[in-house]
């Protein structure tokens, strides 16, 4: 056991530190659209000076480095309030879903373009009626001259309209639940492909919902084969969480740190009440931190598996009692005027849905961390 | 002693609920429309409930706290304009004052409705915020315990950026204003059972529509209010929510009735709508999972406004500074435990040991 | 509505008070047999001056007054730290449920002797395999010669060694769950009847199992017909609920005011998370108050309802914060010679199992208030 | 930087765990049994335990307080005595004196197991108590960051009344003890990290009968564990337990190798622990339902032990105070906030910014 960077880890961080502090693109502008172009056109910076694809095999475009690597530089990308990569989906589930389960082909074909942002990609897997409940997809993917034609609607999908590739989950079969399912790649640049944006309870666009109307995918773009998209889609999910622990904890203390000038600026940092609550919000934000590198050392054995759970209920929990607390201390100045806060506040009621909610991740971990027996 | 409504208290609610029902939708599609009227000043005002507590001296129908909370309620469960609550809050304000012109001067005015009166507070750095400000004659200013009055209230207010959409947050400067001088202090907790009681509203519709949802919505082969994490989080709200109702109408009733146990009441009822309000609207929401998350669906608009009025008057912290000092926490000042312990039968008065 | 005291329930709350202050038996002696003959004696004293069955019709030997006076009584008697009556079972359940339930003649035969505390009451409802699930119960009763053999194993049955009566809950046919119960009541004074004593995490014997070997029921002892005992159960489980609430709330406000001294001992009266965390029970404890006396005005009206199962959960959840908060104001004291708090701080945890568990109460409100759909 | 423990580190847990399942039942029963005799010291000197994390120079084998913390969670799991605790304890309070003479009189008896020591504290009121004293050659108490040495240890100890079945008690007048003058200030915070460590054993053992129960207990036709009511209460227990073991973790590594960051990762793992033990612990219980509220059920040994080991050294709210004081709450010496924030990986002592 060893919680101290590596003289080799040091230097990389120092490396992005510097790197960082030289290229920084300053603040984002305003606009949802221009913000995409912004991080494109960052993730291109990134790409140019090998920063896309830290932990990615060299042999499709990545840098062939550690996870550890690859969660020093989140952290300092967080730490450095640099902006996200606009192809950030692409990156955490799509390219290391093709590594994972696609052919050599299929990597040859999408890895690349993913590092570069050239192509964007996007997640179709929740529907109007499958949720929680996602073998419930009902978009068909019908066989047509030997393609697949695909019909259906998805939603909560993010920059669906920049995206060229979608990740998509849709019913090949009558077969039973958990087998009916294929995980397909489906360019959104087609005729049979509409979007239209879903405005959230923050006022923002960030997702879209997406109808498809007999849009055709070529059987090359078929992951994991024909009846397995439940299990692909499954690995998916995982993909999205080791490592993760360490940089929302640092976003979640920089947070923190504007409470704490809240707390003093409102004379309230002798108060006992408020401070422990604030305390012990540092606390639960250390111990993610701290489960994300577990977990981390975990991933770097074998699979991610299924304890990332407890890092996304933590990361959720602690979003909404941190904004609250805010508003405890704002008290009347919390009535007008605090866009910021505001906007936390409400986005923060979404860490408990999106990507699985809270009562999904319990379930995950009592059925298959701790084995309970299902509910049929 | 008996714990609920009368039949005229009875009355009163079901007739607001009814007028408010028809008005939801306009309510809640205020969100979307920048240039917003409010479809329930007319009616209210028209019908005679701006008068419901107003003393029968200045043109009111004499009725009390309790009578007005139960409208209050409703407005809140509604999504009402700020327009009947501040009117309302600000007549109890009035008629505390010590001055018998100020009464004389506004009362009329506010029982009518003809001169509609705006609540609001002085913020910590000076400023006024009003709610619904826009069109009223009048502003009175919670400030320190007393309050201000703007009169008149000029025209063109300035719109702060305010969580609540189905409300506007108007800036009002209080520099001309006048001080009323509120005489009895339990005016400005009488207000206090006002916020509550519209937060009760608030919460009580929120968790109607969670567990609506809940019958309906089906994953994994079933509705999900079969599955307890739904059932019992919905079990879970109407505990907050009788709870936060208990406490209220206690509060109102003790306004009325027992105004030595007011502050102990009103304290509670604070506490546990304020709770209530945030909690089960924000459980509501995951109830509805995405859906909830998105601009169209009302249930946001439930959280936006137990927001914003969680945040006028006193916090929740500080009515439980005030309940600890009340029963037993009181610094030196306390008495011995034994002897000022009262059965719950002596009232709420007695419940605080003063 | 009408919070304060009429003339007539003020001058019986003086009545009350006076005869208390005058009446009052002293402090418990020690030993738990000795307990039980002390609360023996003080029923019969209560019973002498009137004052069992406050809200019972005269003519069953009650004083006939209103619910809203059993609530005052049950106040006072608090307020007095006065031992509570021995047949506590058979005045607010077993009465009840002959009252409600019981023939003419099962009035007649078993009321009196309830209020006199001639013949105590328990309770044989819960087993080792039928705790949460009551329709579990496998103790069977079986027809012999025109009257009932009972045979099974009860559990937490509390002072049945003492007890005259044992309301009885026994399988009486295969028929489907809920339809094949039958309540009994059932001497448990005859050789058929075992009795062991049950030892809880405090150290007490409050509870026992209880063994039937073909112990022996009349036909005559039999509440609400045969096959109806699961309804006539519920309804039993429902008399323990409504006015309980004011008294539990002044019980717990009267451990608060200990709590408070506590806080105060150790110097923390000016601590703001302390003083937080001990308003915010008073508050609760408050709404347990007002819950109760709002279910009363409905018992009034009616049949007592699933409301009072929200009071349950309240008392439950408050006991247990309360006895932490203890620990936590205490500290290193709590180290050790902290007799009383400790037992309060384990007997709390049964609050939440005891008399239903708060998640069948949660299960109740769901189900029978909220209407929603019930988990098959 | 890998977190997660090396192979030695885990043969050490492991050793300790098979040991200690064997002696459990005995830990157990010494509710019911008052002539209790201590099944695990006997055994953990003999095979060289009690050495570990002795400096070499002391007869130790000098192992670090991870190493330590290992033994401690396990021990705690099985519910053991206090006796390997508590002479560890000592231990690294005694090896942290200003005095040479201190190790050197001490350390060597504590290595060896053949002059244990006992572990205890200084109350508010001056009295003494120590845990499991009787027996041990010499006692050291802590007291106001620094500790007092009691030595020798007189026979006949009076036992006090704790809520610890499965531990004694015992009263230890300070008076005629030497202090130690612990030099370095975080030697008190490496026995809060053992105190950690033992209550995540205690959560983690509670949480395992928890489950097993879930899986075999009917009722309604399934097993209880399939509801969410249950199964999600164990998912709880299971976020507390894996926080609260990264937490000692990471918290006796640090102590091991970065002193600078202890005060941090010491506050938070007490804090983390003792949240995870009694929370685990009472929930545990309620899953066993009437079950686990019998004297026969082990179940409660859990609890109590939960209870009593949070009771030793800094109390959850003392540890909360002191983690707002290193991150930006502390009072008027706090650099500003962006200067001092660090990445993650700058290590846990700039977590804390000091």
């Amino acid at each position: 056991m060893d919680l101290s960077l590596s003289p080799l880890e040091l230097e990389f961080r120092d490396e992005i530190r510097a790197w960082l502090h030289d290229h920084h693109p300053g603040p984002s502008p305003d606009g949802i659209e221009e913000q995409f172009d912004f991080r494109l056109a960052w993730q291109r910076t990134l790409h140019d000076a090998g920063y896309a694809g830290i932990a990615w095999p060299q042999a499709y475009g990545g840098r062939g480095a550690t996870l550890m690597q690859q969660t020093i530089f989140n952290e300092e990308m967080v730490r450095a309030r640099a902006p996200a990569p606009a192809n950030i989906l692409g990156l955490i589930m799509g390219g290391p879903v093709v590594m994972a389960h696609g052919t050599e082909e299929q990597k040859r074909r999408f890895l690349a373009p993913i590092l570069s942002g050239e192509e964007v990609w996007c997640q179709g897997f929740s529907e109007p009626d499958a949720g929680s409940d996602l073998a419930a997809v009902r978009t068909r993917a019908e066989r047509v001259d030997g393609a697949w034609k695909i019909t259906g609607q998805k939603v909560w999908t993010s920059f669906a309209h920049r995206a060229k590739w979608c990740m998509l989950l849709a019913r090949t079969s009558e077969d039973a639940r958990y087998r009916n399912l294929t995980y397909f790649i489906c360019d959104m640049q087609q005729p049979g492909v509409t979007v239209r944006p879903l405005r959230q309870i923050t006022g923002e666009t960030e997702f879209n919902e997406v109808f498809f109307d007999t849009a055709a995918v070529a059987d090359d773009n078929v992951i994991g084969g024909v009846g397995n998209g439940w299990q692909v889609a499954l690995a998916t999910l995982m993909f999205e969480r080791p490592g993760l622990g360490a940089s929302s904890a640092l976003q979640i203390r920089m947070t923190l740190t504007e409470l704490a000038e809240l707390i003093r600026a409102h004379g309230l940092d002798a108060d006992a009440g408020i401070r422990r609550r604030y305390a012990q919000l540092v606390v639960e934000t250390e111990t993610i931190r701290l489960n994300g590198y577990r977990g981390l050392a975990r991933a770097i054995d074998g699979v991610p598996g299924p304890e990332g759970s407890i890092v996304k209920i933590q990361w959720a929990a602690i979003n909404q009692s941190l904004t609250e607390l805010a508003f405890d201390v704002l008290g009347h100045d919390g009535l007008a005027d605090q866009p910021a806060w505001t906007y936390r506040l409400l986005r923060a009621r979404a860490n408990s849905i999106e990507g699985g909610t809270s009562e999904i991740q319990r379930n995950i971990l009592a059925e298959r961390v701790l084995q309970l027996p299902r509910l049929r | 002693m008996r714990f609920d409504l009368d039949d005229e208290q009875r009355a009163i609610k079901q007739a607001v609920h009814d007028l408010s029902a028809a008005r939801y939708d306009a309510a809640a599609a205020n969100r979307r429309d920048s240039t917003r009227t409010d479809e329930f000043w007319p009616e209210l005002s028209a019908a005679g409930w701006t008068a419901l507590s107003v003393p029968e001296r200045w043109g009111g129908q004499g009725a009390g706290v309790l009578e007005l909370s139960l409208v209050v309620e409703e407005l809140g469960y509604a999504l009402a304009p700020a327009t009947f609550f501040g009117n309302a809050a600000a007549g109890l304000l009035v008629a505390a004052s010590q001055h018998e012109e100020h009464r004389q001067r506004w009362l009329p005015g506010i029982a009518s409705g003809e001169r509609r009166a705006a609540f609001g507070q002085v913020q910590r750095d000076g400023a006024g915020l009003a709610l619904d400000a826009e069109g009223a004659a009048i502003a009175v200013l919670a400030f320190d315990g007393d309050a201000l009055v703007v009169d008149p209230v000029p025209a063109g207010l300035e719109v702060a950026d305010g969580i609540d959409l189905t409300r506007r947050v108007h800036r009002i400067a209080p520099r001309a204003a006048e001080p009323l001088h509120v005489g009895q202090p339990h005016a400005v907790d009488c207000v206090e059972i006002l916020i509550a009681a519209e937060l009760v509203g608030v919460a009580q519709h929120a968790m109607e529509m969670a567990v609506e949802f809940a019958k309906q919505r089906q994953q994994f082969g079933r509705p999900i209010g079969a599955y307890q994490a739904v059932s019992h989080r919905c079990a879970d709200m109407l505990v907050l929510v009788e709870s936060a109702r208990s406490a209220v109408l206690s509060a109102a009733w003790t306004a009325d009735h027992e105004p030595s146990g007011l502050p102990f009441a009103a304290s509670v009822a604070k506490v546990a709508a304020v709770n209530a309000a945030w909690h089960v609207a924000a459980s509501a929401l995951q109830v509805h999972g995405g859906m909830g998350f998105t601009w169209e669906h009302p249930i946001h608009l439930f959280l936006r406004r137990a927001s914003a009025s969680s945040r006028l008057l006193g916090s929740a912290d500080q009515h439980l500074d005030r309940v600890a000092g009340l029963t037993g926490l009181g610094g030196s000042d306390h008495r011995t435990a034994e002897a000022a312990l009262p059965a719950a039968t002596d009232g709420a008065a007695a419940m605080s040991r003063h």
